[in-house]
């Protein structure tokens, strides 16, 4: 592969970094401000890492918004009956474990459309998450222990930012490292193949898209922590942006496959872009287009690359 | 006719055409010979305008020929039937007849009718069996080859180019592929044949060419040359395919089937392999080889009947039980359910075998310097060609990937293979290494049960043989027991009603 | 009597607040209530309002919708005798009712008490969501007031995106605080979710800042930054229980044979701030 | 395949629709509302029918809804502008095809991924209609006889029903008789093996993305002429329910084929749910409860059948 068909998107985010750097030196390339885009992305980064996952399998997961508005109202709710940091935690990611191992399990097993499954599960998770919430926006009670777990500063670094380090590392651990990780990615590459050399689809199936709303549900967590308040249908709007990240993601280092590093790096343009155009004070239309452009642009930086190698 | 000169061809580091020249003459049948790997494929992308070549020019009757794309070799008066099948899988074999080409319409609208007809037509004037209004997704692979073929011939040809076509066919069917190939000669069509099959490129061609290396070694008439010769071009060097199919004496069983469906509505099946046994499945197209395979490694949900390995009962399906009991399997499509094409070559490498590269004890953590230490050497036994082992595999050629496909599941512990068509599009000195392999496995006690559509093969390699026929067994004799004649009469038989094979020796 | 309550916003604090409240008195009259929410979809609403117009409802209730975006459903239920009571959204034709707090008024009534808690001039950030009429017609006062003022300059503003409003106005407000730093001296926000958004990325990013921020609806999470004196100051409350009570007096007027008290009926806002609510910021 | 099989999506829909009969015989088993359902669903059926076309692609449009937004909102500014009906309607019908054609343009020549591309489309159609509007709902100069398009009856039966049945009609015919329809399930099925055959991937994508976002806007005029306004967001909600109807329809009568046919019975299933539901005065976090239960039972009754035979 060329070096521009291999680093294309890493070069169409410096580019875009630059750019916005020329038209704004004083408030965009602030180191300050850099951080903070940091800070501003993790949490669609965490999103993203997690429908990594099911993109690794080659299938989709479009429950992960509701999900993270779930763990959001189901992390207060509890906080609000007495619960400590540790337990609460640990139930709402067991909780958002379970929503996508349910998926998974329905189809792994029953071969159903996986579009399908998870966006009759994020109607579900939603009317859960209402019937809890009963619609309101929740609150009170939260500890200022977990509400510096998505604030405040570690060593010069944003809390959230060194959140979602983690998780990139984990998640590029898992589809790299583990025997897990390669099955997923098997599986993804070709279905019959991988099983007829006896790897299990529906275990591992179970796997991903667990981990996959897994990672929703930390988010969830995070952004209650960062807010300090919870909105049933606060987590909605990451769904499309998240598979948006993991698509950028799928155009850099590797052919056309998922991983937790590009993904990282579509999350990185997604809210550098956000961030340089409203800094430069671009109206929200021209926002809107001039989003879209840019991410077109950055994938086909990539691809014309990769062509003309 | 047909006039290739310097060609070259160049995939990144890799040189797969290096000046190759080529003259193929109108009304005859041209054999395109060489090793895995050696370029033919290559060669014959770039005429059906796959691939474009980096040097090197083409005539066709005279007249300069540079092909954009397929279309533009296809409306040249070229047909190719890939290596690979190309087939939509949802489309029944009619319709992919015409995928590419102008529908037949009728008031506006496709006219189904008269395309059924049409292609129900030419399967007819061949006299071939097949299925034409199921999906093609739900035939065997020797059924698509057949569909590949019928379409090459909707509509006459000046020159046509048949990659491999019988490499899935078995010698029913490849007899009257080249029946069929002799008559479009005869009608002045030029034809470009690859085989790795000797004794059909002997039978069959008129002139041929040697590629080795990506370079054309040699060309001329086979009438003027002998097989010892060929494979002593392609390989560069003298060699010679021993025949095995020896006696060596049977240990313990250790596959036992008895009563076994592969499914319901299937004849029951009793067969039984030992250990140190090499038995060779043999059938005509659909005669249940393959279904058979499957259904030992529990990979169909479907199969009932008694199955033990080594005395110890198995359940009739899952593939898990297979695996831990130390039984191997490799499928015959090797494009759309042996790899993932995609994927590297390591990565395909160590699919079966996780577990077999891990950092520390019992965590599930691949080490991947192990892991390519272990499949680079792995791979250097048998000899595969390839560039790096992190090269997409789909970049290989055939055979080579053939190769992995069986080399990656070789642990000395296991005690059943189960290989459906290994040596498929594999050639000579590959073959007789995967034979040799066969039986170095067979010596060490493993047992192997394989099936081919390879006559040749089936009595070179096995010691014993199985020909099935309409998914019963109709013969299970040794090898020395049987001749040429027996093998094909057994596919003919009417399967045995209702149970037990009556022939045994 | 069968009520059918419809919204597209049910999951927007205020609208929920309104919701909830109609439902509870509804039920202590012995109503049945149905609460529909389309969730931003029109079309969704125009067949849930055919919906419910077919399966013979006895009122039909609106809930922040402008109902002449639905005209033609309206008029049907209108055609088969039931009355629409609107609340919070506009009068049309076939609405028996509408009981709301005006918009453009509560626009008003946030600009000029974030002018005055600035003293004279200053520089302000605006939040904004032109898509929702109501919220729209906010921002037009608030243009109003700045041509009458020419000291208050916006030197920033956003478009708040939904779902997900306070996280996005939060990283919109950090981004302004690291481009204009201490130049920010109010923040001007539509509802009181951006405003909360801000108030996260001042506390975080420039605690000491004195920068006054006001929003309206008054949320119960607004109301409670207010009193513990952080720089959210002020929001204008409407009265949605009010609003929702009003309702259900007209609904109860109507279905027993007698005619809504006005077809349009305002209910009063009012502020709230550390003033009105007795905390004490020394 | 079994008789369940093959038409157990169908089946589904039948219980469903049974059962609201049995449990709302007077109101819901009414024929005027039954009618009124195949109204409802139709503006559903169009833009699922066009997501159709893409998906039979194997591919995605993600610009559908905000290209349903912005028709509507191009339209009422052409009337405002004093324009005559077919004018506006052919100029916001070839801007609908024009989107759909730029993307299918995009990715075909660099191989770019759909889901990436369109979605930036979307966010750029968006913006664009935002521009247009001003972010204002739009009323006002809308002609009688356009808004006649999208509402009243025609023998009884619902105008809008008639568009939805001439559109299936259209979408069936394009896709199994004619070249292009065959070409682009060629190309969805086996995208190499169509190339190599000298199946032209370029043309054909525009084509299939092209019709796509025409029957988007088609959608949009009429949901335009339905409601007597126009919402720059307004038709948002349609893209994540078009597909789940495309889904649906591919688990009906076909081995997981998108077609015509399948997606408007995936369409009826979608409105019949939500009449039924709201029929019978259901709780709206009930609704989300059981929409998702619905929907997944009617995809499992198919597979759970097709495991079977
Ligand atoms: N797309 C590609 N990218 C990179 N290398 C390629 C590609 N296609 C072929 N090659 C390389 O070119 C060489 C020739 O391959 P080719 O497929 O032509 O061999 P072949 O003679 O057809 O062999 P076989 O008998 O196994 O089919 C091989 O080394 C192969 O790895
Ligand atoms: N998935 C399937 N659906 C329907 N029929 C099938 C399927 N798989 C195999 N068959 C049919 O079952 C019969 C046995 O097929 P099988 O592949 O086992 O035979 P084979 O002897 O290996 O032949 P081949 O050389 O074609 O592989 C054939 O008629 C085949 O068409
Ligand atoms: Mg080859
Ligand atoms: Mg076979």
């Amino acid at each position: 592969m060329s070096f521009s068909a291999r680093y294309g998107t890493l070069i169409g985010l410096l580019a875009i970094v630059t750019l916005f750097a020329a038209l704004s030196p004083e408030a965009f390339a602030k180191g300050s401000n850099l951080i903070n885009i940091t800070q501003q992305m993790s949490l669609l980064a965490i999103v993203a890492l997690g429908a990594t996952f099911v993109m690794s399998l080659s299938e989709f997961d479009l429950s992960v918004g509701a999900v993270v508005s779930m763990a959001g109202i189901v992390s207060v709710t509890l906080f609000g009956a007495g619960w400590g940091i540790v337990p609460v935690m640990l139930v709402t990611l067991i909780a958002g474990f379970a929503v996508g191992a349910v998926s998974g399990l329905a189809i792994a097993t029953y071969r159903m459309p996986s579009f399908i499954v998870t966006l009759a599960m994020g109607t579900i998770v939603g009317g859960i998450t209402y019937w809890i919430s009963d619609g309101a926006t929740l609150f009170g009670n939260i500890p200022v222990g977990f509400r510096d777990l998505g604030r405040g500063y570690l060593a010069g670094i944003p809390v959230l930012t060194l959140w979602a380090l983690a998780a990139t590392l984990f998640a590029a651990f898992i589809l790299d490292h583990t025997e897990l990780g390669r099955r997923i990615l098997a599986i993804g590459g070709n279905r019959e193949a991988a099983r007829l050399t006896g790897v299990r689809i529906v275990p591992n199936s179970v796997w991903a898209f667990g981990l996959c709303t897994l990672f929703a549900a930390l988010a969830g967590l995070l952004l209650t922590a960062r807010l300090g308040s919870a909105h049933p249908t606060g987590g909605n709007g990451f769904l499309l942006q998240a598979y948006a990240a993991v698509f950028l993601g799928m155009t850099a280092f590797r052919d056309g496959q998922a991983n937790a590093l590009g993904t990282l790096l579509g999350a990185a343009i997604i809210a550098v872009v956000a961030n340089g155009l409203t800094i430069l004070g671009v109206p929200n239309y021209l926002q809107d287009i001039f989003t879209g452009l840019i991410i077109i642009g950055a994938v086909l930086v990539r691809n014309i690359g990769g062509r003309a190698a | 006719m047909l006039e290739i000169e310097g060609f070259t061809k160049r995939f990144g580091g890799v040189t797969a055409l290096d000046g190759v020249r080529l003259d193929v003459a109108a009304g005859r049948v041209h054999a395109l010979l060489g090793e895995n790997g050696a370029g033919k494929s290559t060669l014959l992308k770039c005429l059906s305008g796959v691939h474009r070549a980096d040097a090197g020019t083409m005539q066709i009757s005279g007249r300069t020929y540079q092909p954009a794309d397929p279309r533009a070799a296809e409306a040249a008066g070229l047909r190719t039937v890939h290596q690979e099948l190309n087939l939509v899988p949802g489309f029944t074999a009619y319709e992919n007849a015409y995928v590419g080409r102008a529908y037949p319409r009728r008031f506006g609208r496709v006219d189904w009718k008269a395309m059924r007809a049409r292609f129900a037509a030419l399967r007819d004037r061949y006299r071939l069996d097949l299925d034409i209004d199921a999906p093609v997704g739900r035939l065997s692979v020797a059924k698509c080859q057949i569909v590949e073929i019928l379409r090459a011939l909707m509509d006459d040809a000046q020159v046509l180019i048949l990659d491999e076509p019988t490499a899935s066919l078995s010698e029913d069917e490849a007899t009257v592929l080249r029946r069929i190939v002799r008559d479009l000669a005869n009608q002045g069509c030029a034809i470009i044949f690859v085989s790795h099959r000797l004794d059909e490129v002997f039978a069959l061609a008129d002139d041929y060419t040697v590629l080795r290396n990506g370079q054309s070694v040699g060309s001329g008439q086979i009438a003027d040359t002998s097989r010892d010769e060929i494979v002593a071009l392609m390989a560069g060097e003298a060699f010679r395919h021993e025949r095995h199919g020896d006696a060596r004496a049977p240990g313990d069983p250790v596959l036992e089937l008895s009563g076994f469906r592969v499914s319901p509505v299937r004849a029951p099946i009793d067969l039984t392999v030992h250990a140190g046994e090499i038995v060779g499945l043999y059938g005509v197209v659909g005669s249940g080889r393959s279904s058979l395979l499957k259904a030992v490694w529990g990979a169909s949900g479907v199969a009932e009947g008694d199955i033990a390995l080594e005395g110890a009962p198995l359940p009739a399906s899952g593939i898990e039980s297979r695996k831990r009991a130390g039984v191997a399997y490799v499928c015959e499509d090797r494009r759309h359910t042996g790899l993932v094409m995609h994927h590297s070559i390591l990565d395909n490498a160590v699919l079966p075998h996780l577990d077999h590269h891990r950092a520390v004890g019992s965590l599930p953590i691949v080490s991947w310097r192990r892991a390519r230490a272990g499949i680079r050497s792995a791979l250097e036994g048998l000899s595969v060609k390839y560039g790096g082992l992190g090269d997409r595999i789909s970049t290989l050629s055939g055979g080579n990937q053939q190769k992995i496909m069986i080399g990656r599941w070789f642990d000395p512990s296991l005690k059943l293979f189960l290989l459906d068509e290994p040596t498929r599009g594999v050639d000579v000195r590959s073959k007789a290494e995967i034979h040799a392999l066969c039986n170095r496995l067979a010596g060490e006690g493993a047992a192997v049960l394989f099936a081919t559509s390879d006559l040749e093969e089936l009595l070179m390699l096995a010691s014993r043989v199985v020909v099935m026929a309409q998914g019963a067994v109709t013969l299970d004799a040794p090898n020395s027991a049987v001749s040429r004649q027996s093998v094909i009469d057994a596919t003919f038989h009417a399967p045995p009603q209702p149970s037990k094979p009556e022939i045994r020796v | 009597e069968d009520i059918a309550v419809l919204t597209p916003y049910l999951s927007s604090v205020a609208t929920n607040e309104m919701v909830e409240t109609f439902t509870k008195e509804s039920q202590a009259k012995g109503w049945t209530v149905n609460v529909v929410d389309t969730r931003g979809d029109f079309q969704q609403l125009a067949s849930r309002v055919e919906d419910v117009t077919n399966a013979g409802a006895d009122a039909i209730v609106l809930v922040s919708v402008d109902p002449n975006q639905i005209g033609d459903q309206i008029a049907a239920a209108a055609g088969k005798n039931i009355p629409v009571f609107v609340l919070d959204g506009a009068l049309a034709d076939g609405v028996t009712a509408n009981i709301t707090t005006d918009n453009f008024a509560l626009g008003t009534i946030l600009s000029d008490y974030l002018f005055e808690a600035l003293g004279g001039e200053g520089k302000i950030v605006k939040f904004f969501h032109s898509a929702h009429p109501g919220v729209r017609q906010r921002e037009l006062a608030l243009d109003e007031a700045l041509k009458k003022d020419p000291d208050f300059e916006v030197i920033a503003e956003h478009y708040v995106q939904v779902p997900g409003p306070i996280d996005n106005a939060r990283q919109a407000m950090e981004t302004f605080i690291r481009q204009y730093g201490e130049e920010i001296d109010g923040v001007w926000a539509a509802w009181d979710e951006p405003a909360v958004g801000a108030l996260l990325a001042i506390q975080s990013d420039m605690p000491d800042a004195d920068i006054v921020i006001a929003g309206i609806d008054g949320n119960p999470q607004a109301v409670d930054l207010i009193e513990q004196c952080t720089n959210l100051a002020a929001t204008v409350r409407q009265d949605f229980p009010g609003i929702a009570s009003a309702a259900v007096g007209e609904i109860e007027a109507v279905l027993g044979g007698g005619e809504p008290s006005s077809r349009e009926i305002f209910v009063e806002a009012k502020v709230i701030d550390r003033e009105t609510l007795g905390a004490n910021c020394e």
